[in-house]
């Protein structure tokens, strides 16, 4: 069987490129194929690789507080390139300032994304509900 | 040596399509206007005058970060850190989509705080605000205000916030483009940056004192000292050239407190050393030491006390400045009043230590501080060597060639080949030492140094370990210890 | 040396009077029961095997303060900071009316407690609530649990205690008394303390270990570390003599780095060297380190950096066991959050300082273990001379003397003369010696560094200089300087 | 002209006596007579000194959390004793625990208590209040 492929990257003017590092390593370790864009991904970047290498999650960064900006119609953008199925992900500091973790994940998931993940989360646990997320998608 | 400054017709050139690049710049058209500004400030302002003092009576003086979208927010902002927080120096930290150029966002960015009521950009956006709006910020404060921001091309926002009043200018070539920058070639980012220091060495020749300081820190993440401390005194070099005169040359805590205290006392040397072999005198040398700038802890109470540890070696160290972390360091850009905190955490270990002279006469300072000097020139006579008579030229052909590599850096120009691992004490060593130009007395002492550790923890070194140190101070410890 | 051991037959008959002081005494009258109760106690939560370990691996542990009326509550609170905590230590701070033997007082605090609906007491009044109370609280937990408080009469509440599962009691006759009592005769207070050792000595005797500590920091305010050095020997050799074994002298954070670490230092080798000279040998050691004791700042933000300082000498000093403060220390009796951010903050400064080894081979810090090696000597010899062959009425001669004399003590029998003064550079100093049987060496180079401090300062040393001082810390600084 | 005399101490069980020096020195050199009774005070004793010092006022200390418990019926006592006029100063950590200073002040003077006093307040400004409370009483 295939490793499941996931695209990777920290979206926007973000430059925080040592967590990407991290993730990069820890899930193509723990059995994924990434595709990593790194820092300074722009949504047509991560929708493009998305196509391009028939991923089934997009996993978004972002650390420096820009987050509700940089990724307000993501989701939209997807399903207009056909990635109607596609998981979306999102981890870091999301929004400028310490905010109640679930505030935050609130309003990512109004904004179509899938999981939302705070920056203390367990990576190991985050793999786990990946690949179950995208067995269930596959059916 | 001076004969690299920039040609001052060429300047006045390029100075005309940097100011068009956004509306505000034409505020900034007559550069006779900035330096009449300039003398309009109390010395006591002046961010290199209160360097400069600090320097003579042996003070630290305590700095923060901070930076909100709106003029009134930003300014209430700063008065608040300067009383309650009693900062010594202000900050004015601009957003991340300014340190991209990208104008247009910054102003959405501006438009959307006014609509929800708080600041959605992760800084002020100096450009957007314009010169007039930069003399609110810098008139409506007692203390110096100094431009903090991480901008590969920052001449626009160097013009603009110098006619704005500001007297003191973080960044440099190398330091704000490899940690934060994607594709910004390196060359083209260095010549940008000498036009910069070219700016403030117009206001030196002047008579008006503009403090430059390099961003010491990079990318905050386990840098061993004799890169940043290389990376510094090229780009202190490249300021002096542009007739900078007040220079600040920086560090970001490593954690081990002899590291640190060695890495401060020899950045200090090795500094002036270079300096003054490369033919400079006139210029005024003083240090800002940065509390962790790694990934810090989630619990407020564990992030006190990686402050005060921080607070406690630059007390040791006798530092010029210090520039502070707060409690939400981890979560998020803090609130005034955790950055206030920070402060006051800061401020308390400085007094307490103040008197007091620890580690003095230390042999193991000694020891890392000849480590340091001969880290530091092997890569100084490489870079030396890549140069020629050009400086620009040889950094440009270090970093392709890995004689220069920052570690974890975003920079596609950067080779990112080198790994940094903590010893069994916790001294940052080398685990890949990628194509640095080190002799074999230097790597086979790191070699030993990690031996040490492999043994202790019945592990080989491997990129597990280096993640595990990565996430260790976040998780309450210095070293990423398994179990 | 054992010659002064309680005669078993007084310390029973001492004893039925002791149990008849209040009700709850009837239900430890079978002192058998006690024994076979602490059999039932598993080795890690035994307090004295527990820092035993800790010295055998080089760890230093954390232990809070706390106490509160009601059982229930005071499980709830030690439950929250063994584990939110992660204190490796418990403590259960006794109330002050059960400190003065005033168990009706006590009795009405509980009820007022009960309806108030909170704590109106400042600790755990444990002779109130018994064998079976007590036992409740030191079932509920995982780690060994210590009976804190100040009590000069402290037979019963020892009693109680040890029955009820404490492995670990604080005080000593001259250290409880002194600075927490206004009219206790110290040589009453002395023979009190003989049946509390000697009650522990009997468990030892059976084969179980129980923890002794003498209370170093006496007022906590500005006492120079011999005077507290001299009382913990003093206090040690009047445990071992009544058949303690496990033993854990104490010192209080001063605030110079260096002064503090030549305290430990010497703390450890002159307990040792005056032990073994009085003919013990089979006792185990260990240290404790109290963050500083003295008036904290009010702001929290400040708080946590003197926690921190104190982290950092603990940490340097590798001693067993650190008391820690919380960030409400100026203000209250911390909640548990508070206390748990206490432990927390400290944690994360000794886990970062670990592995690390500063501040060794220190001139200065030989320099101040030699001063305070000479100056106990002269205290211990002249105890010496004035005991005969009875260290109680030594100690007892040496008070009205003015021998011992600690500063800004409470009791009526401790003269006050002696008052302390920071020098230039926060080392503790005296200011007035009173009648300390010191030699010109010794003051003479105390009188010297005051000078240095007098010229600094271009002021006499006075009273107003000793005010300063005591309120430096709280107010950001570690020496009172004036304007 | 006399000095102004006041009464000094920490009532109840309590023991620290730093303060008091401190407060003693202070009032001392401010030009009060003072009678200082030291740490572990009861009522009584305090009333007894005011009695016999005939003084103006009494400045109790109360540190270590009983104060509400030890202060209770200072006043009335003071009433039967027939110090009518006397003041009544309390100041220090006077409850259990972090608590809003307003609230400490509210239970304290409903207790009788004339002035209170959080620990950190400036002694000049108290010496001032005090002479101003002293002279008002006198008429
Ligand atoms: C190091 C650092 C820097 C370095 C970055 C160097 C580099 N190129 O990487 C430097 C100094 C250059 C820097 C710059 C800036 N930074 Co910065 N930085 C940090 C810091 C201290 C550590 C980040 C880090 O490396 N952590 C270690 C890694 C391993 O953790 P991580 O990044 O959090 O990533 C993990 C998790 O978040 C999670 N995760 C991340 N993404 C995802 C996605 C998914 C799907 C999942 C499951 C998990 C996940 O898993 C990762 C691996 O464990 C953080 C604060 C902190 N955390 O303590 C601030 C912080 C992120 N920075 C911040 C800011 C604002 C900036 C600046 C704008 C400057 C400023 N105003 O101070 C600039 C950004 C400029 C830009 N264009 O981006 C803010 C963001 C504020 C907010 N969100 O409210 C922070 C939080 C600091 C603060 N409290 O103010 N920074
Ligand atoms: C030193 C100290 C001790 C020493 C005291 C030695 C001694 N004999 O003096 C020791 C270690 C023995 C000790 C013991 C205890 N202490 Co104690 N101690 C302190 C500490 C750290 C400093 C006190 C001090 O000396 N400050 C310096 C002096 C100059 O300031 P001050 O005492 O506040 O006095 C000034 C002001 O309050 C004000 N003031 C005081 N009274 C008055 C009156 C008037 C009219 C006015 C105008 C002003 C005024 O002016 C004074 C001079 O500036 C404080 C906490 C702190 N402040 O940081 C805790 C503290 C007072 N202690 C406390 C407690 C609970 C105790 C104990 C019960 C033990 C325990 N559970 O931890 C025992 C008490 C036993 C007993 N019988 O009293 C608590 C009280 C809690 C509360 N109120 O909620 C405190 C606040 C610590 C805490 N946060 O838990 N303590």
């Amino acid at each position: 069987m295939d490793a499941p492929r996931v695209v990777l990257g920290v979206i926007g003017a973000d430059c925080h490129s040592v967590g990407n590092k991290i993730l990069d390593a820890f899930f193509s370790e723990a059995g994924f194929h990434v595709v990593n864009l790194g820092v300074m991904v722009s949504q047509d970047e991560f929708l493009d690789a998305a196509v391009e290498s028939d991923a089934g999650a997009i996993l978004v960064s972002s650390l420096y507080g820009h987050g509700l900006i940089d990724c307000e119609g993501l989701r939209q953008k997807a399903v207009e390139r056909g990635l109607d199925r596609i998981l979306l992900y999102a981890g870091g500091n999301l929004v400028v300032g310490k905010t109640a973790f679930e505030e935050v994940e609130r309003k990512f998931k109004a904004m179509g994304f899938d999981r939302v993940f705070p920056p203390q989360v367990d990576l190991a646990a985050v793999a786990e509900l990946l690949r179950k997320d995208l067995r269930s998608r596959k059916n | 040596m001076t004969s690299n400054r920039l040609d001052w017709k060429d300047f006045l050139a390029q100075r005309r399509a940097v100011l068009d690049a956004w509306p505000t710049g034409r505020d900034v058209a007559d550069i006779e206007d900035g330096l009449r500004y300039q003398r309009t400030i109390p010395e006591d302002k002046n961010f290199a005058k209160v360097m400069s003092r600090a320097k003579a009576s042996g003070r630290t003086l305590i700095q923060p970060r901070a930076g909100v979208a709106l003029i009134d927010d930003h300014i209430r902002l700063l008065r608040y850190l300067e009383t309650e927080g009693t900062a010594d120096l202000l900050p004015t930290t601009i957003d991340a989509y300014t340190r991209q150029n990208r104008y247009e966002e910054a102003a959405r960015g501006i438009e959307k705080s006014m609509t929800a009521g708080t600041s959605l950009l992760n800084g002020f956006p100096a450009v957007n605000h314009g010169r007039d709006g930069c003399r609110k910020v810098t008139e409506a404060v007692r203390k110096p205000v100094q431009v903090r921001h991480g901008t590969p091309d920052a001449r626009l926002l160097a013009e603009i916030s110098l006619a704005g009043g500001f007297t003191s200018y973080e960044g440099g070539g190398i330091s704000y483009n490899i940690p934060y920058a994607k594709k910004v070639e390196i060359g083209e980012c260095l010549r940008n940056w000498q036009y910069v220091d070219r700016l403030a060495g117009y206001y030196e020749e002047n008579g008006l004192a503009v403090n430059r300081e390099p961003f010491g820190p990079l990318t905050g993440t386990l840098v061993p000292p004799f890169i940043s401390h290389t990376i510094a005194i090229l780009e202190g070099l490249l300021a002096l050239e542009q007739g900078v005169k007040s220079l600040t040359l920086g560090y970001g805590q490593g954690g081990n407190v002899l590291q640190d205290l060695a890495a401060l006392a020899s950045l200090r040397e090795l500094a002036d050393a270079y300096f003054r072999e490369a033919g400079f005198e006139d210029y005024d040398l003083t240090l800002v030491f940065h509390q962790w700038m790694g990934g810090f802890p989630e619990d407020e109470a564990q992030a006190f006390s990686v402050i005060a540890t921080g607070a406690f070696v630059a007390a040791a160290a006798r530092v010029e400045k210090t520039i502070v972390k707060s409690p939400h360091e981890a979560m998020g850009i803090p609130t005034k009043e955790a950055n206030a905190a920070g402060l006051k955490a800061t401020r308390q270990v400085l007094s307490m230590m103040a008197d007091q002279r620890i580690c003095a006469d230390n042999a193991v300072i000694e020891r890392e501080k000849d480590l340091i000097r001969r880290e530091v020139g092997a890569l100084m006579s490489a870079v030396r060597t890549a140069s020629g008579d050009d400086l620009v030229q040889g950094i440009v052909r270090a970093f392709a060639g890995g004689l220069l590599d920052v570690p974890f850096a975003p920079s596609v120009f950067n080779r990112g080949k080198v790994l940094p691992v903590r010893d069994n004490e916790g001294y940052i060593r080398l685990f890949a030492k990628g194509s640095l130009p080190l002799g074999d007395d230097i790597t086979s002492f790191h070699k030993e140094r990690l031996q040490e550790r492999s043994k202790a923890e019945g592990r080989p070194v491997t990129f597990q370990m280096v993640t595990d140190d990565i996430y260790a101070i976040s998780k309450g410890k210095l070293i990423g210890r398994p179990k």
